[in-house]
């Protein structure tokens, strides 16, 4: 699985990228997430307000119960506010 | 057309290449967003230095298409095009224009309305500012969702 | 600022014009209308081969001074300008242009559709159209009566 | 009292611009008109049908029942077409 960071999200845990193989406990974005938060200090303090955060799984959005695969690409990032 | 880039464009040529894509175009309706003098936040605003545009670039040229192909079935378009820009950007200069071009022109004003909209809302960019004294993360406006929310 | 005149312009130096008057101007939204290829006709249209704007120039100049003030009235707009060329045009040349500069987006864009509108239906300007086979006055549309009637 | 004509009323009526006195028996634009029509066939052309047109006094959309002074400008034209 492929994890990219965007925006303060990325500054807090201090990457914009990693990868490893996805654990089998984690279903959907949600146990991630909670898998993630236990990973630092950085990490636990990016997803400290989970409810500001948005992700998308290839490419869409999606909520946070959606399931996960190993081979999926999975984003982090703040609302958008480009335009 | 989507274009997401680093560089400046010229709004001339941008029109005039979608208005001669096609002799029964009678109106071209546009937009440009420029970054401002000042940073985003509603109380005691300093002086900006310039903002920082970070992005996702696959799912930003996905995004955007799909907001261009969801405005051509909802509007009587004949063509449109999106730039976005990203990197470092100082005050005055363009961030983003959307031109749509039509027959009559409510369907370009409504269309270009709407690509804007979606954009703010869909399209992953987000902006650092820097001032003087601070660098922050924009926040998002909650205008911008109740403006995206119209069109549903 | 209002234009009535022969000549062409150009639509990035227009733009540019009115983004740095301001430097708190987010936004530009901008309208040009150009002449299509073929006549007004619903059925039956020909290809065109020319117009001719005629109009009341002290009237022209009055009335869309008249309503560009309105549109600052009603909206939150820094700056905006009117361009609308008379005389003898061609397929695919402008006619007209109109762009208003806001803060925000959403002022500019309803600003600009506002003007556009009101212009359809104020401004005293006459389009005389030459096919291969005739030359007539541009009818008015009905649609024109109605866009301006949303902003009363 | 200065008249002008635009778009088809100026090809029907064959001039731009004519001035003169105001008789006194003129009263409204309305007045005007039913005078202009008798005044030879490219008039009668051009006011045959007073519903489609339109009338500015001194720069000023009016209604046909607008009073008239000698000093006005007084315009005629069809609905507008520009933009």
């Amino acid at each position: 699985m492929k994890i990219l960071y965007f925006a303060w999200l990325r500054q807090r845990i201090g990457t914009d990228t990693e990868e490893f193989v996805l654990p089998n406990e984690i279903q959907t974005v949600e146990d991630l997430i909670n898998w993630l938060i236990t990973r630092g200090p950085g990490y636990s303090d990016a997803f400290a307000k989970p409810e500001v955060i948005r992700a998308a799984v290839n490419l869409e959005y999606v909520n946070f119960d959606h399931s996960l695969k190993n081979e999926d690409e999975v984003a982090f990032f703040p609302p958008v506010t480009g335009g | 057309m989507i274009k997401v880039q680093k560089e400046d464009f010229d709004i001339s040529k941008e029109i005039e290449a979608l208005a001669s894509s096609d002799g029964s175009i009678g109106a071209v309706s546009s937009f440009v967003g420029l970054v401002r003098d000042q940073d985003s936040r509603e109380v005691s605003a300093e002086a900006l230095k310039s903002i920082t545009l970070e992005h996702y670039p696959a799912m930003t040229e996905k995004k955007l298409l799909e907001i261009e192909i969801k405005a051509k079935s909802r509007w009587n378009i004949k063509s449109s095009i999106i730039i976005h820009r990203y990197g470092r950007l100082e005050p005055g200069e363009k961030i983003v224009f959307v031109a749509c071009a039509s027959k009559h022109r409510q369907d370009a004003f409504d269309a270009c309305n709407f690509l804007m909209d979606w954009l703010k809302t869909e399209a992953p960019f987000w902006k650092l500012e820097e001032s003087q004294s601070r660098k922050n993360w924009v926040k998002k406006r909650e205008s911008d969702d109740k403006a995206a929310e119209r069109w549903k």
